[in-house]
């Protein structure tokens, strides 16, 4: 059945609603499902923000409900220290790998590279769905963190031993909670894992006839690099985790040295080092921050394209930059660690190699802009993200350049800068390509449009917003606030600063608040929106040429045959102003 | 530019789409995919394994001729052993003979399942015996018994899973339901977790200098 | 549309935040925080100048090719830019980096001067502890199973020990102006952070590492340490502060510190 | 190395049992290379040296790679030995902790 070519020709819808809509191998319901797990996945993220953000300038105010929620953790409906760590470490957790990894990738992904490059599925159907249900089964052991003694863990997302490692006297969370985010994470890699292998194996054998490598739309490339990075990132991953959960679990000390004392008590631990951890994690965490933000610049370069009405500038240009960035995200992960006790020779390596990965992000802006120059921009939503991607994109690519120089991270590593630095970068320009992925295939994934104008005032309210909220990020970062601070009660130079966070929750809240348009928006257009056709953009990519939504078999049977790239618009001489992929040689003008 | 469009209809290369590159079905790459990925994970924790070991002034090295490095590489050759008798499976299945492919799997899950005996039995003796666990030895280095545990013991997970797999094939191809591919697939796994073994040996019980 | 006049906007307030420095670094107190700030200030000017630039660009391009009904350019690119600006951003980051290579290396790679004051820096949950070596200038033997935080023994010093016995521990970090000072910063539990904003160093306490960081303050006055890595959930409170004195006052107070411990240490 | 798998059906038995013979040969040589007291380094390299050649004995007959297309071998192994080499960037910090050790 798995003949690369001749793959399973017409294969029927299954019947019965279990293999139909839950246990489905049909990559367009594993597409939604991993959308939708992301979607709810973002809103608990947010909401865990949305709370960090409060209880950092109201520290000692009192909402009944916060018991509720949490009745150890904020007893007497005052939040804890404690539990606000612990809303941190998940709400990073659950963002970086539940959203950013899982929507961008797994969901759009999933949903739209085999439509894209005409196959009829993934390479492999079973494991795909195999893939989201171990994905699901690591949110819900995620969340059972909150749940048990002790609650969420509250050593953040990058679980640094050895606080992550000594268990509960460390700190309440570090029990239960820290084993099952660590279990969490460990079902993530295996997910992600075959995820991987299943998008490598699709974009290397089940391109349709004429569909060569650079024909291929830059979103399949991002996804494609991006999978690689998976493939041998979540690997290393994968090897940190078992070896931190044999140190919880088994007594064994690689990540714990010789005379610990936490919290009165002499440990028996003796020969590890906390530096190794970080080593294995950064070795997957630097590329994880490609994995994220990949997709979001394929789409984003495509969106562009299509509401300029023109070709996207320096295709070769775009793909070499999509490469050397999956090459060099491997070579950067030290830059994390520049304050860490790390070798300082190694750091200045890391340097240099960091701000070399500086220069394929500047092409891409300066190609986006190129694109830009001398189009005819249709302002649709989606065309509103991918812009708004653009400018978010600079904004938090050039506080990088400050944080990639060991000197200058020597004041602000782990300061509100770096905060700022990666909320704008992978946090929020990643969420607007995602965004901007919504607003552009919900015609096609749900055969309904969504409205324009909720759209738009999304659109303005997200963006306004989210520059609000992470800009001052940088200033109060300037002037030193370290990060993870539940309260800024206990300095006096914060003291000075909370003005400033206090606009940034407020900002926040807006922004929050701004979110359930989307919401509304998405859910209500599924059931009323107009009537999608089948190429409402006037886009050129291949899943275009079908219905919307397109049938089980994708394309009916006969897969079709490519014969130009993906971006043809304006083309000279052409009755329309874009060429499909799949619409045979023309007469066109030179 | 015109070169964009002015490309040929028909795919000048593999690449070209509507065929896979490598002449090979998904399966197959899909497994040398995982084995990639697989091998980054074994080669993170021998990696961890020579950090620890280097910051740590005095490794033991306890492991002497006989029974250790007797039975470790009694082990070794009962694993390149059933390499063999895999890639005969595989050649017998190639050749269409189906019944021989079922023997020789079957071989290869015996020299599997007598690797696991043989490596119970030296955990056996090393925990009982020599005291050896996760998290102390004699020696007084932790390290020690943690590496080797986490080294061999994930090792061991792959060979026993390797044999589960290699059980599934057997029986798939008795019944006549399996293709040549899938046999080549699930060899190309065993001939991993032989290659492995071929670093953790040497790296784990050779390495008996100090340094 | 907006959308350029709301890009602009943004543009030219952070510039503006940024350029009338209304929330900042305290002032240097070192001579590498001036060196610092003067690398933060050229890296500043160069990425401000392509922030506002590209910001700019981003909202002529918004603006000016709307939907007009005016046709678009068919161009698939153009190679010499490609390469100009490639070369250009590759000229410009690497630079900025090598350039900075010096600040950094002036932390890390310097021998400390001989004459240099040593204290020890320990981090634990939730506290900092400093120690002076006394008057032998000597850090005595430690011993974890004697470490008593109740009792005012967070090293754990061995009292048997003569060197151990003149240790100043201290809950506040006292340097004299001008004076060359060796720390070696170590932890006993979990990884902590030693940051002074005004030395504009920053260096991870890493269990199992006695890790060295030479500084000199040349400014009199009390500044705070914040722990800067995550620790636990007293992490916020994690606070110290680095006093700097005059030489006299130093001295006078390291005096008083040994006459108080010889007083203890009266049977 | 432009060959199909076909190739590999036409390989005789006789291969792969001299292949195996090899294996044993240089397992036997590393075992009893481990009762010579060498010089750590050269232990290392002669070790590593036996054990990537057995590896790639392995990989080219057992796991047929010899007889794939020679672009399967470009695609999969510069990445992962790219990875494995940069993973060695840890070891200078391996040398620092020795250095940096409390005594």
């Amino acid at each position: 059945m798995s003949s690369p070519v001749t793959h399973h020709a017409v294969h029927a819808a299954p019947k019965g609603f279990l293999r139909r809509y839950i246990f489905s191998t049909d990559h367009k319901v594993i597409g939604k499902q991993y959308y939708l797990l992301a979607l709810f996945s973002v809103f608990v993220g947010m909401l865990l923000s949305v709370l960090m953000r409060y209880h950092m300038i109201y520290p000692d105010a009192k909402v009944s409900w916060f018991e509720k929620l949490w009745p150890t953790g904020a007893a007497g409906g005052i939040m804890t220290p404690e539990l606000y760590l612990s809303l941190m470490t998940m709400h990073g957790t659950i963002m970086v790998f539940f959203v950013l990894t899982t929507a961008p990738q797994s969901g759009f992904g999933n949903y739209f590279l085999p439509l894209q490059i005409g196959a009829e599925d993934m390479a492999f159907p079973v494991i795909n769905m195999l893939s989201f249900w171990t994905t699901f089964a690591a949110l819900v052991v995620l969340l059972a963190a909150f749940f048990v003694p002790g609650g969420a863990p509250l050593s953040g997302w990058t679980a640094y031993p050895p606080l992550s490692a000594v268990g509960e006297i460390a700190g309440p969370g570090q029990g239960t909670g820290q084993t099952l985010w660590i279990l969490s994470i460990a079902l993530f890699c295996a997910a992600s894992l075959m995820g991987a292998i299943n998008f490598i194996a699709t974009t290397i054998d089940l391109r349709a006839k004429g569909m060569t490598l650079m024909r291929m739309p830059l979103t399949c490339w991002a996804w494609f690099v991006t999978a690689i990075l998976s493939l041998l990132g979540f690997a290393v991953l994968l090897a940190a985790g078992i070896l931190l959960l044999l140190d919880r679990t088994a007594g064994t000390s690689f990540f714990l040295p010789a005379g610990l004392v936490v919290n009165d008590q002499i440990l028996n631990h003796k020969g590890g080092s906390p530096l190794l951890w970080q080593h294995l994690f950064w070795f997957f965490g630097h590329p994880e921050v490609y994995i994220a933000i990949l997709p979001g610049m394929g789409l984003t370069s495509t969106v562009l394209s299509v509401f300029a009405r023109k070709p996207i500038f320096g295709y070769r240009a775009m793909v070499y930059a999509i490469l050397a960035i999956g090459f060099l995200g491997f070579l950067v992960w030290g830059h994390h660690m520049f304050v860490s006790g790390m070798n300082p020779y190694t750091g200045i390596a890391f340097s240099v190699l960091t701000m070399a990965i500086g220069v394929p992000s500047a092409i891409k802006t300066f190609n986006w802009i190129g694109t830009l120059w001398g189009a005819r921009i249709r302002f649709t939503t989606p065309m509103l993200f991918a812009l708004g991607f653009v400018s978010l994109f600079v904004t938090g690519g050039i506080s990088g350049i400050f944080l990639g120089q060991p000197a200058l991270d020597l004041y602000l590593h782990d300061t509100y800068f770096v905060v700022g630095h990666f909320h704008m970068i992978m946090g929020v320009a990643a969420i607007f390509g995602i965004f901007a992925g919504t607003y552009y295939w919900f015609p096609k994934m749900y055969g309904r449009m969504m409205n324009e104008t909720l759209g738009k005032i999304h659109f303005y309210l997200t963006f306004i917003g989210v520059y609000a909220i992470f800009t001052p990020m940088h200033f109060v970062g300037v002037a030193g606030n370290p990060r993870r601070y539940p309260n800024f009660k206990e300095f006096e130079f914060l003291g000075e600063l909370l003005p400033v966070h206090t606009f940034m929750t407020h900002a926040a809240f807006f922004t929050a608040a701004a979110q359930l348009i989307f919401l509304f928006n998405f859910f209500w257009s599924m059931k009323k929106g107009a009537k999608a056709p089948v190429n409402p953009w006037e886009a050129t990519t291949l899943e275009w040429t079908v219905p919307s939504p397109p049938p089980h078999d994708n394309f009916g049977g006969r897969l079709p045959e490519v014969y130009r790239g993906a971006y043809e618009y304006s083309v000279p001489g052409a009755e329309k102003d874009y060429l499909m992929q799949n619409e045979p040689a023309v007469a066109v003008k030179e | 530019m015109a070169e964009a469009r002015s490309e040929t209809l028909v795919p000048a290369s593999a690449w070209g789409g509507g065929a896979s590159p490598f002449a090979m079905n998904s399966k197959k790459l899909g497994m040398w995919l995982f084995i990639i990925s697989d091998a980054l994970t074994f080669s993170a924790l021998l990696v961890a394994y020579t950090y620890l070991r280097l910051a740590t002034p005095n490794w033991p090295t306890p492991f002497h001729f006989s029974p250790s490095i007797l039975f470790a590489s009694l082990m070794t050759f009962v694993l390149l052993s059933s390499s063999l008798t895999m890639v005969m499976g595989v050649h017998a299945m190639n050749h269409g003979h189906r019944r021989r492919a079922v023997g020789w799997i079957l071989a290869t899950m015996a020299g599997g399942a007598a690797f696991v005996i043989l490596h119970a039995t030296e955990w056996r003796h090393l925990i009982v015996d020599e005291g050896v666990t996760p998290f102390s030895n004699p020696w007084n280095e932790p390290l020690f018994g943690a590496t080797f545990f986490a080294l061999t013991g994930l090792h061991m997970t792959h060979v026993i899973v390797g044999v589960l797999y290699l059980g599934v094939i057997a029986i798939g191809v008795g019944r006549g339901k399996f293709k040549p591919e899938d046999v080549e697939v699930s060899g190309l796994y065993w001939h991993f977790v032989d290659l492995v073994w071929m670093f953790i040996f040497p790296l784990v019980y050779l390495m008996s200098v100090h340094i | 549309m907006p959308l350029a006049f709301i890009v602009w906007a943004f543009a030219i307030v952070i510039v503006y935040v940024f350029l009338a420095r209304l929330w900042w670094f305290p002032p240097p107190i070192n001579q590498h925080g001036i060196i610092y700030d003067q690398h933060f200030l050229s890296t500043l000017l160069v990425t401000g100048v392509i922030f506002f630039l590209a910001q700019l660009a981003l909202g002529y391009v918004i603006v000016r090719y709307r939907d007009r009904g005016q046709r678009a350019v068919y161009s698939h690119g153009n190679n010499k830019l490609e390469v100009l600006w490639t070369s250009a951003a590759a000229v410009l980051f690497i630079g900025a980096v090598l350039a900075s290579t010096r600040v950094y290396a002036g932390v890390h790679l310097g021998r400390p001067p001989e004459n240099a004051l040593r204290v020890e820096v320990l981090g634990k949950q939730f506290a900092w502890s400093f120690r002076y070596p006394g008057p032998d200038g000597k850090f005595g033997r430690t011993d974890i199973k004697l470490i008593n935080d109740a009792g005012g023994n967070p090293f754990g010093l061995d009292d048997t020990d003569p060197a151990a016995r003149d240790d100043i521990v201290t809950s506040a970090l006292r340097v004299p102006v001008g004076t060359p000072v060796r720390l070696t910063l170590k932890s006993r539990d979990v990884i902590h952070n030693f940051f002074v904003r005004e030395l504009r160093l920053k260096q991870d306490l890493v269990p199992g590492m006695e890790i060295p960081l030479v500084f000199q303050a040349d400014k009199t006055g009390v500044y705070e340490i914040p722990c800067s890595e995550l620790c636990g959930l007293g992490h916020h409170q994690m606070r110290s502060t680095l006093e700097v004195l005059t030489a006299e006052e130093f001295r006078r107070w390291e005096q008083a510190q040994v006459e108080q411990l010889r007083q203890l240490q009266q049977p | 190395m432009q060959a199909h798998s076909e190739q590999a059906i036409a390989v005789t038995a006789k291969t792969f049992v001299w292949v195996w013979v090899a294996l044993l040969a240089m397992t036997v040589v590393e075992v009893l290379l481990a009762y010579f007291h060498v010089p750590l380094l050269l232990m290392l390299t002669a070790l590593m040296g036996l054990s990537v050649i057995k590896g790639a004995l392995i990989i080219a007959y057992f796991m047929h790679l010899k007889f794939e297309r020679f672009s399967l071998f470009l695609t999969l192994f510069p990445m992962l030995i790219f990875c494995i080499l940069l993973l060695f960037i840890f070891m200078p910090d391996s040398f620092r902790l020795m250095e940096l050790r409390p005594r």
